[in-house]
C-alpha cells in the first residue's frame, strides 16, 4: 500500500469478530458469547452497523464496469453496479458479482516469494518486499532490449506506467494479451476500424436504438467487448423502443447466448462470414439504389451461398430485411474475426454499416473515445520467438496467465523455461505463476487503486476509477508501487512519480478541465470526487463519429473455408461466463449454470445430436478431441443448436493450477488451438478441424436441467 | 359365566365337510392347566439360536439404525438420497409402510372381535403386538426425516416462551396427533386382554418374572366382577379403536392428498390407503404367524391351517378391494386429464422405474388372485408365508411409486429429478426392520403370546353335539 | 409519522428482455449467503439456487431456439407451502404480502418443498462451510442457514425491512424503486422490475398490467406475485 | 416369613439410581447457571461510575440512534477522555496498555441476540424506549450484566403492550427474522 495512504490511516480497521458466528438456540455458555474488537480509531466515514459503499471499477474482465462495493466493518460484502457509470448503469454480470470471491479466495498468494523454478530441489522461500524491490531493480538494469513486459488488458494505469517505464528504459513496449480479446478478435476489429476510419479505436454500436441488427459472431450478451453494456442495450432494443421491437439476426456456426436470443439464427459454415457479408452488401446496395462498391464485388452471391450453405433465397430475404430497415446495424466479432478471413469480414461489416448510412447516427456505429491497446497474437508469437532464441533476460508478467490463455501450439511454456528471470505479479498461483522465478503478488482489484480508460461500452469519454475498498488482507503490494520503488532503487531517475496514487493523480490531472460532470479547483478535491464517483466522464453522451473517406478497392484476399475431411469436424471454442478462465477459481462462477447448457463445474464438448447419433455417442461419454496441435478430453453434451459438422468446447476450464476450485476440472481448449493468425495478427482458429475419438469412459456432467424433462430422454 | 346355547351360524368358520372337526382349535380342547403350561413353556424357553438372533438384531439396531441416524443428524440429511425435487424418499415410504402394518392388530383383533369372528382367538395378541411395534418403528420416521430433529418438540402443542403454536392446518400436526393417539390406544388395547394372562403367568413364575408380572397384572384375581369389567373395557376399546385406526391412515393419506402435487391430489386416497394398510397388515400377520408357528414351542397347537385358510380368504378380499381402489384412483386421475398428473401415470407405467409399478401390481393383484382362491394353497403355511411376504413387497412398492416416483416428475420438467436411495437411508430402514423384529422377539419371551383365556373361552363355547349319529359342531355365544 | 401502508410487493419478469445470462443467480447467492455445493451435489440436484433460469428448446435445427425463464419463489398470495408447514416456518407476511422462510423456526420436514409447484424451495442438506477468509463476505443482514433448514427467495426481505426502517426514520413513504432485490439490481437487461403492486402508479404495477402478462401455473390458483411478460413473436421468449 | 425383596428394591440399585439422578440434575442446573453468569471482560469497566458522572449512554454507544447495533466505543474515544482524566487505577492502566499497543479491546458484549434475530436499536430509541428497559439498571452495574429471559415472548409481550394497534406488523416474522 502506498505511503500516502498509510499515513492517512486509510481504512484502518479490524474486522469485528465474524458477524456470522453461529449462536445456536439454547446452546450453552461456550457459544453464547463472542468477542468483539471495536475500532481503535473510528473512521469518520464509518457508522457502526451501517454499510459503507465505495465506488470502484470491476476488473474481472477488461470491459471496466463501474461497481459499488458494500463494506461493513472493513469487510467487502456485495458488489453492486454503479448506477451513474456510463458503461453499465448500475448493472452487472455474473463475473463482476463474484469479485469478492477473488478477494477472499483462500488460495491467494500471501507474500512475495522466490521459487526454485530451475531446480525443483531448491526450496522456495518467502521474501520481504525490500528484497523484492531489489530483485526488480536489478532486473531493470538488464540490457533494455532484453527486458519484456507481458500484461493483461486490465488495469490500464499499470499499462500506462509500464509504457512510460519501458520508454524511459529504452525497452520494447509492453504487450497486452487476454484470451477474451483473442477469442473475440479484438485486434482484428481495431485494425479494420483503423483501415476504414483512420484511428485504432474500438467501435461502439448503438444497439439500443437499432431496429434490425445483424450480428456476425459477436456474442455481445456474454463476452464480446462489454457484455453488460450490450445486454442493457439489447433489453432496450427489444422493449425500450417506442416505435418497434428491434430485430436481431445472428450468423454463427454454433448458437451462442446471443444467437439463442436472436429472432433468427443463421448457422453458416465457419469461415464463410466474409462471403455472406460481401454478398449481402451487394444486394443491400442494389436494394438501396446505391452503386455497389468495388470491394463488395469480390464474391458472387451464388458463390457465397454455396460456400456458406445459406440458400440464395434466404440471403435475399436477409438483404431485404436489412436494406429496408429504418435503423439497420451490423455487428461483428468472435468467430467471424478469429479466422483467416477475419480482417475482410470486419472491414466488410463496418463498410456495410457505412453503406446503410448509420455512421454516427442513432442506432449506428461510433468510435470509442479512448484508444484500445490489445496486442495481436502475432506480437506475442514474436515475443515467444525472442524468448526461445534466448533474447529475453527478464520477463515481467502481470494480469495474464499465458500458459493457460495462449494457444499451447505457440510454445510459450518451452520458451518461458529459456528465460533466466521470470517475475510474476500474479495474485493467484496460476499456471504461469508456478513456472515463474519470483512471485510479487499484486493486491486484489478490490484492494487496489487504478483506472481503466479503454472502455468499449461507454457512450461518452470516460475514465473509470479503482480504489481499495478494504485494507489489503495479505502482505501484497501494488505492482505500480513495486516498479516505482525499483525504478528509484535502480538509481536512474526513470519516472517522476512518488507512488501509485501520485502517478494516477498526475495522469488524471488533465481531466480537471476536460468538461466532465464535475470539476475541482485542485487535484486533491478532484481526487476525492474521482474516488467518490468511481471515475470521471462527461455529462452528455457523445462519441466521435467515424468518417469513411473512401472504401478500399478490396478488403483483402478471401480464402473460402476448406470443408473438414471425412470423420473430422470444425472445432470452435468460445468464452462463456468463465471468460478468459481467470474466474475459474470463483466457486460461484463454477456453480453457475452455463446459460445454454446449464452445465456447472466442468467442460463439455458440444455435438449436434444427429452427429452424436451417427457416431454412437451418448451424453456424458468422454471423447478425445484431437487437432494437429494437441488433444483434450471432455464429456459429450448433445447440443441441438450447433452445426452438425462442428464441435465446440467452452473456454475457461482445464486449469492445472489456480487453487482448489479451478484445478483439475474439464479441459483447456487452448491446448488444441492453432498458433496461426489472420491478416491483423489476431488468433485465427476458426476453420481448424479436429477428429473425435470415444474413450469408452463416461463422466456425467453436473447439469442443472433435467435431461429427461428437457430432452425427453430417460 | 353365563352361557346361552344357540344354533350354529354360517358366519362361524365351518369345518370343511370332509375333515375331522377336531382339526380345529376350537374343537380340540385341552385341559386348562395343560394349555397354561404350554403357553408358559413357549414363553420361557429360549434356545441358543434365539439369543443369537436377539444379539444380532440388537447389533443391527445399534449400528444400522442408531449409528447411521446419529451420523446423519451430525452430518446432515444429505446422507440420504433425497434431493430437489424429491424431498421425501425412503423414510416416508417406510413410515407409511409401518403405519400400514400397524393396522393389522386393530383389524384382526378389534374388527374381528366386534364381528365375532371366532378364528381370531389364538392370534389376536400376536397381531396387537405387531400394531404396537410397527407403530413404534413407524413413529421413528417422522423424527428421522426431520432436518433438525433436535427441535422436534416444536411440533408438540404446548405453551412456550415464543408464543408460538404448531400450525393446526398442517397435516403433519394431524399426523402427529393421530399417531400418538393410535399408539396410546393400541397399547392400552394390547394391555387390557393381557391382564388375565399376566396374572396366569404371575402365578406360575418366580424371581424377576414374578415381580414383573405381579406389577403388570394389577392384582388380577379373576373374580366375576373383574371379568365383567374387563369384558366391558375390551368391548369399549374394540369399538373405539376402530375409528382411530381408520383415522390414522386416512390422515397419513392426507399428508399426500391435501398437497397440490400432481398424482397426490386425489380424493380417493383416504380409503385407498386404508385398504392398502389392512392388506399389508393382514399379510404381515400371516407372515408372523408362520414364523411363530415354526419357531416357538407348542405354537402348532394354537395356530393351525384353518387360521391361514381364514386369513387367506380375507387377503383375497382385500387384494380385490385394493385393486378396486387402485383402479378408481388411476381412472379418475387419468380421466381428469391434468397434464402433469397424466404424465405421472404414463411415467409410472413406462418410465425407467416402471418395474416398481409392475412389481406392485404383480405382488398385490396377480399373485394373490392366482393363488388365494385355492384352498390347498391357503392351507399350506409356507406358501402363505411367501405370498404374504410378496404382498408386503408389493405394498412397499406402492408407497415407493406414490412418493419418490411421483415427486420427481412434477409440473416443471426442467427441474425433474430421479431419486436413488443411498446407503444411510437403506441402513436406517433395515435398522427399523431389525428393531421391529427385536422388539417382537423380546416380547415373545416376556408376555404370553397366545391369549390363553380367549382360547379357553372359545373352546368352552364350541362343542361337538351328537345329532343322531353325526357329530355336529355348535357354538354358544358368550355374553 | 405517516401511518404506513402495508405493501404488496411484486416482481415483473420481462422475458422479451431476459437473455438468460444468469447474473441474477449470482447476485442473489452473494446477497443472501447462499452456499455453493460443488460438482457432485449440483449433479444430484442439490444446488441451492434461489432463482434459476429454466432453459427449454423450441423447434428443430436450424430453427432451434432456447427459451429462458428465470423462476424464483413466486411469493404466492395463496401459497401451497404455507398451510402444510407444521411449525409456521413457511408463513405469510401480512405486512409485506410475501411468503417468509423463517429459518430459525424450520424443523426440516421439507413438506413445503414438495408442495411448491414451482420447485422454488431448496434445502440445506449439509452445513456448507466456507474456508477462511471467505466468511468475510457473508452478508450480516441475512442469517446463515445451517443444515436441515429450508430456504428460498425472500424478495430480499432484508432490503425491504432496511428500506422501510430508513424511510420511517426519515418520516416518509418508500419511493418506487427504492428497494430492489439483488437480482433486480444486477439484471443487465433490466428484465426484472420490482415494486409495490398496491400502488397503481408504480412501474411494476404498470408493467404487470401489460397485455403480455401471464403467471406461472395460473390454473393452480396460487395467485403469484411474480408476473411474466411473454416474449414477442416466435422467438426470444 | 421373610419376604424376599425384588432386585429393584435392593439398596445398591437405589443408591445408584439416586446418583444418576443427581448427576443429571446437577449437570442441568450447572449448565443453566453457567449460561447465566456474565463473561469475563478484558477491563472491568464501571458503568456505574460513568453514569454517575453524567455520561449519556449514547455518548459511547451512539449508533443506537441511527442503526441496528449500538456499537462499542473505539479505543480513541475512551482515551479521548482518559488521557485528560488520569486517575490511577489498575483498570485504567490496562486501557493505557491497549492504547500503547494500538490494539482493540476484546470486549465480550452481553446484550447480544442470536444471529437469526435482526434487532434494530433505532426504531426502539425513536419510540422513546429507555435503554434500561431492556439492558437493566446499568447505572448500578460495573460491567454490563446479561438480562435473563429476553426471549421471543418477551419481545412480543412488549410489542403488544406498547403498540396494540400495530401488533400485526410488529409480530410479523420478518420484523426480526430473515
Amino acid at each position: 500500500m502506498s505511503e500516502k495512504i498509510s499515513r492517512r490511516d486509510f481504512l484502518k480497521l479490524t474486522a469485528m469478530g465474524a458477524a456470522t458466528t453461529a449462536v445456536m438456540t439454547g446452546c450453552g455458555p461456550m457459544s453464547r458469547y463472542v468477542v468483539r474488537r471495536p475500532y481503535t480509531q473510528m473512521p469518520e466515514y464509518n457508522q457502526t452497523g451501517e454499510s459503507t459503499y465505495y465506488a470502484s471499477t470491476c476488473r474481472e474482465c477488461p470491459a471496466g464496469c463501474g461497481i459499488i462495493v458494500r463494506t461493513r466493518e472493513g469487510r467487502a460484502l456485495t458488489i453492486e453496479g454503479n448506477p451513474n457509470h456510463p458503461v453499465n448503469r448500475g448493472r452487472l454480470c455474473a463475473r463482476g458479482l463474484t469479485a469478492q470471491q477473488g478477494l477472499y479466495n483462500p488460495d491467494r498468494i500471501r507474500a512475495p516469494r522466490f521459487q526454485g523454478r530451475s531446480n525443483p530441489a531448491t526450496p522456495g522461500r518467502d521474501l520481504t518486499w525490500d528484497e523484492a524491490v531489489q530483485v526488480v531493480a536489478t532486473a531493470l538494469q538488464k540490457p533494455p532490449q532484453r527486458i519484456a513486459f507481458l500484461l493483461g488488458l486490465a488495469p490500464d494505469h499499470l499499462y500506462d506506467l509500464v509504457s512510460e517505464l519501458t520508454q524511459a528504459l529504452g525497452a520494447p513496449p509492453p504487450l497486452r494479451y487476454n484470451a477474451l480479446a483473442a477469442l473475440e478478435g479484438r485486434t482484428t476489429l481495431i485494425e479494420a476500424v483503423r483501415r476504414l476510419f483512420g484511428s485504432p479505436a474500438l467501435p461502439y454500436f448503438d444497439l439500443a436504438q437499432a431496429e434490425v441488427t445483424l450480428a456476425f459472431g459477436a456474442d455481445f450478451l456474454q463476452s464480446w467487448l462489454s457484455p453488460v453494456t450490450y445486454t442493457r442495450a439489447y433489453g432496450a432494443m427489444r422493449q425500450g423502443n417506442p416505435r418497434r421491437r428491434g430485430e436481431l439476426i445472428v450468423f454463427e456456426p454454433r448458437q451462442s447466448l446471443t444467437a439463442g436470443n436472436a429472432d433468427r439464427w443463421v448457422p453458416i459454415v465457419p469461415g464463410s462470414e466474409a462471403h455472406v457479408v460481401l454478398a449481402l452488401g451487394q444486394r443491400v446496395a442494389e436494394l438501396r439504389g446505391l452503386p455497389v462498391p468495388e470491394a463488395f464485388r469480390a464474391v458472387r452471391p451464388e458463390e457465397a451461398a454455396q460456400v456458406s450453405g445459406l440458400p440464395l433465397e434466404q440471403l435475399e430475404t436477409l438483404a431485404q430485411t436489412f436494406a429496408t430497415a429504418t435503423r439497420p446495424l451490423a455487428l461483428v466479432g468472435g468467430s467471424a474475426l478469429t479466422q483467416p478471413n477475419g480482417l475482410v469480414t470486419a472491414q466488410a461489416v463496418l463498410a456495410l454499416n457505412a453503406l446503410v448510412g448509420n455512421l454516427g447516427q442513432p442506432g449506428g456505429v461510433f468510435l470509442s473515445a479512448a484508444a484500445a491497446t490489445p496486442t495481436p497474437l502475432a506480437e506475442v508469437k514474436a515475443l515467444v520467438e525472442r524468448m526461445q532464441a534466448g533474447e529475453v533476460d527478464v520477463l515481467f508478467i502481470h494480469g495474464v496467465n499465458p500458459l493457460f490463455e495462449v494457444p499451447a501450439a505457440l510454445g510459450f511454456e518451452a520458451a518461458l523455461a529459456r528465460v533466466p528471470l521470470v517475475i510474476n505479479f500474479a495474485a493467484f498461483p496460476d499456471e504461469t505463476a508456478l513456472k515463474s522465478d519470483y512471485l510479487f503478488p499484486d493486491h486484489s482489484p478490490l484492494e487496489s487503486f487504478g483506472y481503466q480508460r479503454s472502455l468499449a461500452g461507454s457512450d461518452r469519454p470516460a475514465w473509470s476509477a479503482l480504489q481499495p475498498v478494504v485494507v489489503p488482507l495479505y502482505d501484497t503490494r501494488a505492482t505500480v508501487d513495486v516498479l516505482l520503488a525499483a525504478a528509484q532503487a535502480s538509481g536512474q531517475a526513470l519516472l517522476p512519480y512518488r507512488d501509485e496514487v501520485d502517478f494516477i493523480q498526475q495522469k488524471i490531472l488533465p481531466l480537471i478541465n476536460a468538461g466532465g460532470f464535475y470539476t475541482a479547483p485542485e487535484i486533491l478535491t478532484f481526487w476525492s470526487r474521482w474516488l467518490q464517483h468511481g471515475g470521471w466522464w462527461t455529462p452528455a453522451a457523445g462519441l466521435p463519429t467515424p468518417t469513411l473517406e473512401r472504401l478500399p478497392a478490396s478488403f483483402g484476399t478471401l480464402t473460402p473455408p476448406t470443408p473438414p475431411a471425412e470423420g473430422a469436424f470444425y472445432l470452435l471454442t468460445y468464452a462463456n461466463h468463465l471468460g478468459d478462465g481467470s474466474g475459474a477459481n470463483r466457486p460461484w462462477l463454477q456453480e453457475l449454470p452455463d446459460a445454454m447448457t446449464t452445465v456447472t463445474w466442468n467442460s463439455w464438448v458440444e455435438i449436434h445430436p444427429r452427429t452424436a447419433e451417427e457416431l454412437g455417442l451418448k451424453d456424458d461419454d468422454v471423447v478425445r478431441i484431437t487437432t494437429p496441435y494437441g488433444s483434450v478430453e471432455a464429456s459429450v453434451y448433445r447440443y441441438p443448436a450447433i452445426r452438425p459438422d462442428t464441435l465446440a468446447i467452452p473456454f475457461g476450464q482445464g486449469h492445472t493450477a489456480l487453487g482448489r476450485w479451478a484445478e483439475g476440472r474439464g479441459c483447456n481448449p487452448a491446448q488444441v488451438l492453432p498458433a496461426g493468425h489472420n491478416a491483423a495478427g489476431d488468433l485465427a482458429f476458426i476453420g481448424t478441424t479436429a477428429t473425435l475419438t470415444p474413450t469408452g469412459r463416461r463422466r456425467p456432467l453436473a447439469r442443472v436441467e433435467s435431461k429427461e424433462g428437457v430432452y425427453g430422454e430417460h | 359365566m353365563a352361557v346361552e346355547a344357540k344354533p350354529l351360524e354360517t358366519a362361524v368358520p365351518l369345518p370343511h365337510a370332509e375333515e375331522d372337526p377336531r382339526e380345529h382349535l376350537m374343537f380340540d380342547p385341552r385341559p386348562r392347566e395343560v394349555m397354561n403350561r404350554m403357553v408358559m413353556e413357549a414363553m420361557t424357553t429360549t434356545s441358543r439360536r434365539y439369543w443369537a438372533w436377539v444379539i444380532g438384531l440388537a447389533l443391527v439396531v445399534l449400528v444400522c439404525l442408531l449409528g447411521a441416524w446419529g451420523n446423519m443428524i451430525l452430518t446432515g440429511m444429505g446422507l440420504a438420497g433425497i434431493r430437489r425435487p424429491v424431498f421425501w424418499g425412503l423414510f416416508i415410504v417406510t413410515f407409511v409402510f409401518w403405519i400400514g402394518i400397524s393396522h393389522a392388530g386393530t383389524f384382526v383383533s378389534a374388527i374381528l372381535r366386534v364381528f365375532k369372528a371366532e378364528f381370531r382367538r389364538p392370534f389376536t395378541r400376536a397381531a396387537e403386538l405387531m400394531t404396537t411395534f410397527a407403530l413404534a418403528a413407524g413413529a421413528l420416521y417422522p423424527l428421522i426425516h426431520l432436518g433438525r430433529v433436535w427441535v422436534f418438540y416444536w411440533l408438540i402443542p404446548y405453551p412456550n416462551a415464543r408464543w408460538l403454536w404448531p400450525n393446526f392446518r398442517s397435516p403433519l400436526v394431524w399426523d402427529f396427533l393421530a399417531i400418538t393417539t393410535y399408539l396410546l390406544s393400541s397399547t392400552i388395547y394390547l394391555y387390557l386382554p393381557l391382564v388375565p394372562d399376566l396374572a396366569m403367568a404371575r402365578d406360575r413364575t418366580t424371581g424377576w418374572r414374578h415381580a414383573l408380572y405381579r406389577l403388570l397384572a394389577l392384582g388380577w384375581r379373576g373374580t366375576e366382577a373383574e371379568w365383567h369389567r374387563l369384558r366391558r373395557a375390551i368391548t369399549i376399546f374394540a369399538f373405539a379403536i376402530i375409528p382411530v385406526m381408520f383415522s390414522v391412515h386416512t390422515i397419513v393419506s392426507w399428508d399426500f392428498a391435501v398437497g397440490v402435487v400432481a398424482g397426490w391430489h386425489s380424493t380417493i386416497f383416504g380409503p385407498y390407503f386404508i385398504i392398502g394398510a389392512i392388506l399389508s397388515g393382514v399379510a404381515a400377520v400371516v407372515s408372523i404367524l408362520f414364523v411363530l408357528r415354526s419357531t416357538m414351542l407348542h405354537m402348532d397347537y394354537f395356530i393351525r391351517k384353518e387360521h391361514f385358510d381364514a386369513l387367506g380368504k380375507l387377503l383375497l378380499v382385500f387384494s380385490m378391494a385394493w385393486a378396486y381402489f387402485f383402479f378408481n384412483d388411476y381412472l379418475l386421475t387419468w380421466y381428469g386429464g391434468e397434464e402433469a398428473a397424466r404424465r405421472i401415470l404414463t411415467l409410472h407405467a413406462t418410465g425407467p422405474a416402471a418395474w416398481v409399478w409392475y412389481l406392485m401390481l404383480i405382488c398385490n393383484v396377480v399373485i394373490p388372485w392366482l393363488t388365494l382362491w385355492n384352498r390347498t394353497i391357503r392351507r399350506t403355511p409356507w406358501a402363505m408365508f411367501i405370498i404374504t411376504l410378496l404382498i408386503n413387497v408389493g405394498m412397499y412398492a406402492e408407497r415407493y411409486t406414490i412418493i419418490p416416483l411421483t415427486l420427481g416428475h412434477q409440473r416443471m420438467p426442467f427441474d425433474w429429478g430421479v431419486y436413488t436411495p443411498r446407503p444411510t437411508e437403506i441402513s436406517i430402514v433395515i435398522g427399523t426392520f431389525a428393531l421391529f423384529l427385536l422388539l417382537y422377539l423380546l416380547a415373545s419371551r416376556l408376555i404370553p403370546l397366545v391369549p390363553v383365556w380367549e382360547v379357553q373361552e372359545g373352546q368352552m363355547a364350541h362343542t361337538l353335539r351328537k345329532v343322531g349319529k353325526a357329530e355336529v359342531p355348535s357354538v354358544t355365544e358368550l355374553e | 409519522m405517516a401511518e404506513e401502508r402495508p405493501a404488496k410487493w411484486g416482481l415483473v419478469v420481462d422475458l422479451d428482455r431476459c437473455t438468460g445470462c444468469n447474473a441474477c443467480i449470482v447476485a442473489c447467492a452473494l446477497e443472501n449467503n447462499v452456499p455453493f455445493v460443488g460438482e457432485d451435489e449440483v449433479a444430484y440436484g442439490r444446488a441451492l439456487y434461489w432463482i434459476r433460469t429454466q432453459r427449454y428448446w423450441e423447434g428443430e435445427y436450424p430453427e432451434v431456439t432456447p427459451t429462458f425463464q428465470p423462476v424464483m419463489c413466486q411469493q404466492c398470495g395463496n401459497a401451497p407451502c404455507e398451510p402444510v408447514c407444521p411449525v409456521y416456518a413457511s408463513v405469510h407476511s401480512e405486512e409485506e404480502q410475501i411468503n417468509l422462510a423463517v429459518y430459525n423456526r424450520c424443523v426440516g420436514t421439507r413438506y413445503c418443498a414438495n408442495n411448491c409447484p414451482y420447485f422454488a424451495r431448496v434445502f440445506n442438506w449439509f452445513d456448507y462451510e466456507l474456508p477462511e477468509p471467505m466468511r468475510s463476505y457473508l452478508n450480516p443482514d441475512v442469517t446463515v442457514r445451517r443444515r436441515g433448514v429450508m430456504e428460498k427467495c425472500t424478495f430480499c426481505v432484508q432490503r425491504i425491512v432496511r428500506g422501510r426502517q430508513k424511510a420511517r426514520a426519515e418520516g416518509r413513504e418508500l419511493r418506487d424503486g427504492e428497494v430492489q432485490p439483488a437480482c433486480v439490481q444486477a439484471c443487465p437487461a433490466e428484465a426484472l422490475v420490482f415494486g409495490d403492486l398496491s400502488d397503481p402508479e408504480s412501474r411494476v404495477s404498470q408493467l404487470a398490467r401489460s397485455q403480455r402478462r401471464y403467471h406461472l401455473l395460473e390454473a393452480l390458483g396460487t395467485l403469484p406475485r411474480v408476473t411474466y411478460l411473454k416474449g414477442v413473436g416466435n422467438h426470444g421468449g | 416369613m421373610r419376604v424376599k425383596k425384588s432386585w429393584w428394591q435392593s439398596g445398591g440399585i437405589r443408591i445408584a439410581a439416586a446418583f444418576v439422578f443427581l448427576i443429571l440434575f446437577g449437570g442441568a442446573a450447572s449448565g443453566i447457571y453457567l449460561s447465566q453468569i456474565p463473561p469475563e471482560q478484558p477491563i472491568a469497566f464501571p458503568h456505574k461510575t460513568h453514569v454517575a458522572l453524567g455520561a449519556q449512554c449514547a455518548y459511547c454507544h451512539p449508533a443506537a440512534d441511527w442503526g441496528p447495533n449500538a456499537g462499542l466505543p473505539s479505543l480513541s474515544k475512551c482515551w479521548g477522555c482518559h488521557q485528560q482524566v488520569q486517575k490511577k487505577s489498575p483498570e485504567l492502566e490496562k486501557l493505557a496498555g491497549y492504547v500503547q499497543r494500538n490494539e482493540p479491546i476484546p470486549w465480550v458484549p452481553v446484550a447480544i441476540q442470536p444471529d437469526f434475530v435482526k434487532f434494530n436499536h433505532q426504531p426502539h430509541v425513536r419510540a422513546g424506549i429507555a435503554c434500561e428497559t431492556c439492558h437493566g439498571p446499568v447505572s448500578q452495574m460495573t460491567v454490563a450484566l446479561p438480562q435473563p429471559r429476553q426471549n421471543m415472548g418477551w419481545c412480543l409481550d412488549c410489542h403488544q403492550r406498547m403498540r396494540p394497534n400495530d401488533f400485526v406488523r410488529l409480530s410479523d416474522c420478518a420484523t426480526c427474522h430473515y
